[in-house]
């Protein structure tokens, strides 16, 4: 769906929810009158809605007035709770599902105004929340329409991360030393999406250093993620053509602890000193011990993480650091999943939304209206 | 005022604080202690806040107490068996069916708050007036651009044109600034931790020792 | 003509290649110093902050306030004096509070120790009328998702097992919309869910005090008006504490104490080390500009030196 | 035995159809990753309709969603015991094959064996994990308080050392993006403590000079933690959203399965 329709749809839809959540409310009178007491609207029952005309306090004997309730079949009244009169609303969430009741304001021990019979029930809809389902629908039909497009094999655009020339350059400085590559993973399993992204930028380093016949070392710390980097790896080279460049401890596990693990490997880089270090995947504190050895022996260093409380650190160490999202980005250039160029085509596609609804929000605004604002809230 | 003699507590809980401070030395038997001894009582501390914090009022009281009205607790307590099943050869996949429940529940109530209580909050905060010129709509401009550029940086299925480049150049610059502001705040954040134990060793243990 | 290195920069040249260890004796005594010999810096307060205790401060008395422990041992020298200046600053206010521990990693057991320390302070304090701890609880967000219907589902007894029907504290309260503030002292993401999962869907106003590792984080939320005040790590407690003194000088009484651990103290170490720590970022750099400097005046060609990239 | 439908659903669709599925799954392994996807949708999706839809049947006190809450609660917990499974069978393989090391897996065992157990008995005595009722420490407690605080708190306050010696020796602003970095690090640093008064402390002169540059150095600071990182955050918060959202809908619609442990195409 071309985008300029889109707009239009959204602005329908968005236009449809403000005069939903806003009813206007009606000029004040001398007593409080009409009183209208139905269902709250929007929620799970048990609550009644009470409405009426407000009136202004100063010509009522108290300046406050009372709620009085009376449940069906006795009818006898009950003090319920004391609002102002210029309120003009209270919800009382006492009512039990499915009673009859009947509402009576009364100021200064005067009758002001009696309701009708109401009861409370469930309702389908939380209209106070259309606007969250609005932008949820339209953010399901750019993903799912993403990846049913990606899925029938109309080729997706992804641009080149520039990360990935900084990996291809830093391989072909370890090419020119003859020294090696080390590459690590990140600490966590397979269910971690970062390490997940990790391997497959594994895969595209390892047909790098097959090409090339560079020396190549892949340092785990999860016997998971040990396994599926040594799968990739031996299927890079295999895909390149060069299976008798692959030897079987080019992919080795260090161990589980994690600060033995971390010092096991800034020993190994001080010991063979590799042109080119890789950290991508995700990494905790103690991963600063491993930029700053591998810093220390001269190498070229490519990080990249996704969540970002080391990213500060990597990139005040590292040479090139993927940020955030570059990571899954740089994992879907390289395998052409259609599912991962699908979702972060679509991603896309709610971002622009999002870009567009801002910025029309504030022209508005900068003209006095702000609805564009008022509708994005949600409760 | 001189403190009493510290308690064999205080003397346990200072010999394990100097173990684990023994690998800025260098990796050591007495690091790896410390830390295989944390890595066990870490597992066994589970054990007992689950037993005792949740499994034991939200599940084993009610149905003992009151079958009729929480028999559906007993499914609840299968699922969680269930997940055990994956360590069984040959039928481990039958854990799949808990493993489906846990993961698409908490990852489908994740959604609830993504979207409805991230994305818009934070979209409607961008939309402010930027005229007319005064102090305020400035520090406004420069945060709408700060956001923006951010957001345009993160975009990847579109090949980025001379206007589109520029902007990400600018939003590369906010990331910098708060990331400069992550790694200043990250500083005072692992100090603490040091002034914490340190303090502990001081004024709980050594002072104490010392009769101070 | 190579440029010959001057004394300055063999100096940096032979720092840089030492021993990291002297740095860890560098970092142990710049920490161990303050301690032994309190400087007693001033605090300034920050608008997060100010913004937090004025909207404590706005509590009546009876009011019921949330108090939450989502961290762990791991950062309880930021986060527990933000929970102790919170419960002295209710319980002068006479404001009730209900004490819940999300944080599996040892959240239940900092609940336990900090309530114990400060209702020792107050001993007019009724458990099950002024306060009440309700413990640990596995499932974080889906806890919340009760809470915000119906706080016995989430919590039926309270830490000893005592059914929470029981308690006088928690009969006006049926659920978290009727609870004026809930205070987060948090690390990872627990105390996140409560800005993003119950505030957004029931609206109870959230104070969060988050270690400083997550703290830059929350001025996004707060910006957005999803937040009603914030603490940013030992500072943010530190400045707390500043602003609970100076409105209720009775507590000087346990602030004044000299070995009572507390966050103002804990800045004076922290002013030391950040010193150190700034001044070796600027030594390390000054010595990597001048080696660049150098290096490039002996490659005429301005190629890439071994430790050095594209500028 | 109340009849509600909430209650009935939840019966329906997490019992008798995984039981179905499991029956299935025996006879042909194909079963064994389609149905289960089934129940990840049912489970994911009503979460997501409760905040929209408040119907008795869904999110009233007695409906599936509030149902499905107290259920995940407990599922939760047994979670949180599941790699102690894996950890046992690798350190007690670990000593079994007297691997390098090996001892210290005794020692985890054995601070896993005590600790657990002291759990346990805080469950059947009824004493629990913390204060007993007169106030005196339960010896869980008296572990939690002596060996696990302690060893956390310690083992994570290694990185303060870490980091200064990074800091020395390898953050170096060596382009653009880790100049702007390391300027707003030194500006954030200086303007959230007193540095100025500490550097002035031995010269009372130039004490009221010092104030006044911590003073605008702190406004500075919070500037920049409002706006500029304020409006960064802002962005990530959003691009980070909207990439778990995606991921929390491929997994609910059965389009990423590699969490059972199967391959997309299985």
């Amino acid at each position: 769906m071309r985008w300029a329709t889109r707009f239009r749809l959204l602005a329908v839809l968005s236009a449809l929810a403000g005069s939903a959540a806003w009813a206007a409310t009606s000029s004040s009178a001398p007593v409080p009158a009409n009183l209208v007491a139905r269902d709250n609207p929007g929620d799970s029952g048990g609550a009644i809605l009470l409405t009426w005309t407000p009136a202004d306090s100063g010509s009522l004997p108290s300046d406050s007035i009372h709620i009085f309730r009376a449940e069906a079949p006795a009818f006898e009244w009950k003090q319920l709770a004391a609002t102002t009169p210029s309120a003009g609303r209270y919800v009382d969430q006492t009512a039990a599902a499915g009673h009859v009741y009947r509402y009576e304001l009364r100021s200064g021990g005067i009758s002001a105004a009696v309701s009708e019979p109401a009861s409370s029930r469930d309702n389908w809809f939380r209209n106070e929340r259309a606007n969250s389902l609005i932008a949820t629908i339209i953010f399901l039909i750019a993903v799912l329409g993403s990846i049913a497009m990606a899925r029938s094999g109309k080729p997706l655009f992804i641009r080149k991360i520039a990360g990935l020339n900084a990996v291809d350059e830093a391989i072909g400085r370890a090419t020119e030393t003859g020294k090696k590559v080390l590459y690590v993973p990140g600490i966590q399993s397979m269910d971690d999406i970062q390490t997940v992204a990790s391997v497959s930028v594994l895969g595209h380093v390892a047909r790098a250093t097959a090409r090339y016949g560079t020396d190549l070392d892949v340092a785990n710390r999860d016997p998971l993620t040990f396994a599926s980097a040594r799968e990739t790896v031996r299927s890079a080279y295999l895909a390149e053509g060069r299976p008798d460049l692959y030897r079987e401890e080019m992919v080795n596990y260090v161990t589980y602890d994690q600060f033995a693990f971390v010092a096991a490997v800034s020993a190994r880089m001080v010991r063979e000193r590799p042109a080119t270090i890789f950290l991508i995947g995700h990494f905790f504190a103690e991963s600063l011990i491993l930029a700053e050895t591998g810093q220390s022996v001269g190498a070229i260093q490519i990080a990249g993480q996704a969540d970002p409380t080391q990213l500060p650190f990597f990139v005040a160490t590292c040479d090139y650091t993927l940020i955030g999202e570059e990571l899954f980005a740089a994992s879907a250039y390289l395998s052409r999943e259609p599912v991962l160029l699908g979702s972060i085509r679509g991603q896309d596609i709610f971002k622009a939304l999002c870009l567009i609804v801002g910025i029309v929000g504030i022209v508005m605004a900068s003209f006095g209206n702000n609805w564009v604002a008022q509708v994005l809230l949600t409760r | 005022m001189t403190e009493t003699f510290p308690g064999i507590g205080i003397w346990i809980s200072a010999l394990l604080t100097l173990f684990a401070f023994s690998f800025l030395y260098k990796d050591n038997p007495f690091f790896r202690f410390a830390e295989s001894l944390f890595a066990g009582v870490s597992l066994g501390y589970y054990v007992g806040i689950v037993l005792n914090q949740t499994l034991k009022p939200n599940l084993i009281e009610p149905l003992t107490t009151n079958f009729a009205g929480n028999w559906d607790l007993l499914m609840a307590g299968g699922i969680g068996l269930l997940l055990y099943m994956r360590y069984v050869p040959k039928i481990g996949w039958v854990s799949r069916y808990a493993l489906a429940i846990y993961v698409a529940y908490y990852i489908g109530v994740e959604f609830t708050r993504r979207i409805h209580g991230e994305v818009l909050p934070q979209l409607s905060r961008t939309v402010v007036p930027l005229f007319p010129w005064t102090g305020a709509t400035l520090e406004s401009l420069v945060f709408v651009i700060g956001v923006y550029s951010v957001l345009v940086y993160f975009f990847f299925s579109k090949e980025q044109n001379r206007v589109t480049r520029k902007i990400a150049r600018v939003g590369i610059w906010f990331l910098m600034i708060s990331f400069g502001a992550a790694f200043g705040f990250t500083v005072m954040g692992r100090i603490a931790l040091l002034i914490g134990r340190l303090n502990f060793l001081i004024l709980d243990w050594l002072y104490p020792a010392l009769g101070i | 003509m190579a440029k010959r290195p001057s004394a300055m920069d063999r100096f940096l040249e032979w720092t840089l290649n030492l021993d990291r260890r002297w740095i860890y004796l560098l970092v142990a005594v710049s920490v161990i110093t303050p301690i032994v010999v309190p400087i007693g810096l001033p605090v300034t307060t920050t608008s997060s902050t100010r913004s937090a205790f004025e909207f404590v401060e706005t509590l009546k008395p009876g009011d019921v306030a949330w108090l939450s422990f989502d961290y762990g041992p791991s950062s309880a020298p930021e986060n527990d004096p933000m929970a102790e200046a919170f419960l002295r600053q209710c319980f002068l206010k006479k404001v009730r509070v209900v004490v819940i521990a999300l944080y599996p990693l040892g959240g239940l057991g900092l609940a336990n120790n900090v309530l114990a320390k400060i209702t020792a302070e107050f001993p007019n304090l009724v458990y099950g009328e002024d306060y009440v701890n309700l413990g640990y609880k596995d499932g974080a967000a889906a806890v919340m998702r009760r809470l915000g219907d119906n706080i016995a589902d989430a919590f039926p007894t309270d830490v000893n097992g005592r059914p929470i029907g029981e308690f006088p504290i928690l009969r006006g309260i049926h659920d978290i919309k009727q609870v004026k503030v809930v205070f987060t002292a948090a690390t990872g993401l627990i105390g996140e869910y409560w800005i993003t999962q119950v505030h957004a869907q029931f609206g109870t106003p959230v104070i969060i005090g988050p270690t400083a590792v997550s703290a830059p984080k929350y001025y996004a939320f707060l910006n957005a008006g999803q937040l009603v005040g914030m603490l940013g790590g030992m500072k943010g407690a530190a400045e707390y504490e500043k602003l609970l003194r100076a409105k209720y000088p009775e507590l000087d009484r346990f602030y004044g104490g000299t070995r009572l651990f507390t966050a103002t103290k804990g800045m004076d170490g922290q002013t030391v080390l950040h010193t150190v720590i700034l001044l070796l970022i600027l030594l390390g750099n000054i010595a990597y500009l001048r080696s660049r400097a150098r290096r490039r005046v002996t490659d005429v060609g301005g190629g890439r030196g071994p430790a050095g990239t594209r500028p | 035995m109340s009849f509600d439908f909430g209650r009935v659903a939840l019966f329906i669709f997490f019992f008798v159809v995984p039981v179905i599925g499991i029956a299935l799954g025996l006879r042909s392994p194909a079963m064994r990753s389609r149905i289960p996807i089934i129940t990840a949708f049912i489970a994911g999706m009503i979460p997501i309709l409760s905040l929209y839809i408040p119907k008795g049947f869904l999110s009233g006190p007695q409906g599936m969603s509030p149902r499905l809450d107290r259920w995940l609660i407990i599922v939760a917990g047994f979670a949180l015991l599941l790699g102690i499974v894996n950890v046992v069978q690798n350190n007690s393989r670990r000593i079994a094959r007297r691997d390098a090391g090996w001892a210290f897996s005794v020692v985890l065992l054995a601070g896993l064996l005590v600790t657990g157990s002291l759990g346990i008995w805080g469950a059947v005595s009824g004493e629990g994990i913390g204060f007993r009722a007169d106030g005196s420490t339960t010896p869980f407690k008296w572990i939690e308080d002596r060996f696990f605080q302690p060893l956390q708190s310690t083992i994570f306050s290694l990185l303060a050392f870490f980091m200064a010696s990074a800091a020395f020796r390898a953050f170096r602003a060596r382009n653009t993006e880790a100049t702007i970095l390391l300027v707003a690090a030194g500006l954030v640093m200086a303007g959230r403590v007193p540095l100025f008064e500490l550097l002035a402390a031995p010269f009372p002169a130039l004490q009221p000079s010092a104030a006044s540059v911590s003073l605008f150095l702190g406004g500075l600071t919070e500037w920049i933690m409002n706006i500029p990182n304020g409006a960064a955050q802002s962005g990530i918060i959003i691009g980070d959203a909207l990439g778990a959202a995606s991921m929390a809908i491929r997994v609910i619609l059965g389009i990423e399965r590699g969490y059972l442990g199967l391959g997309a195409g299985e």
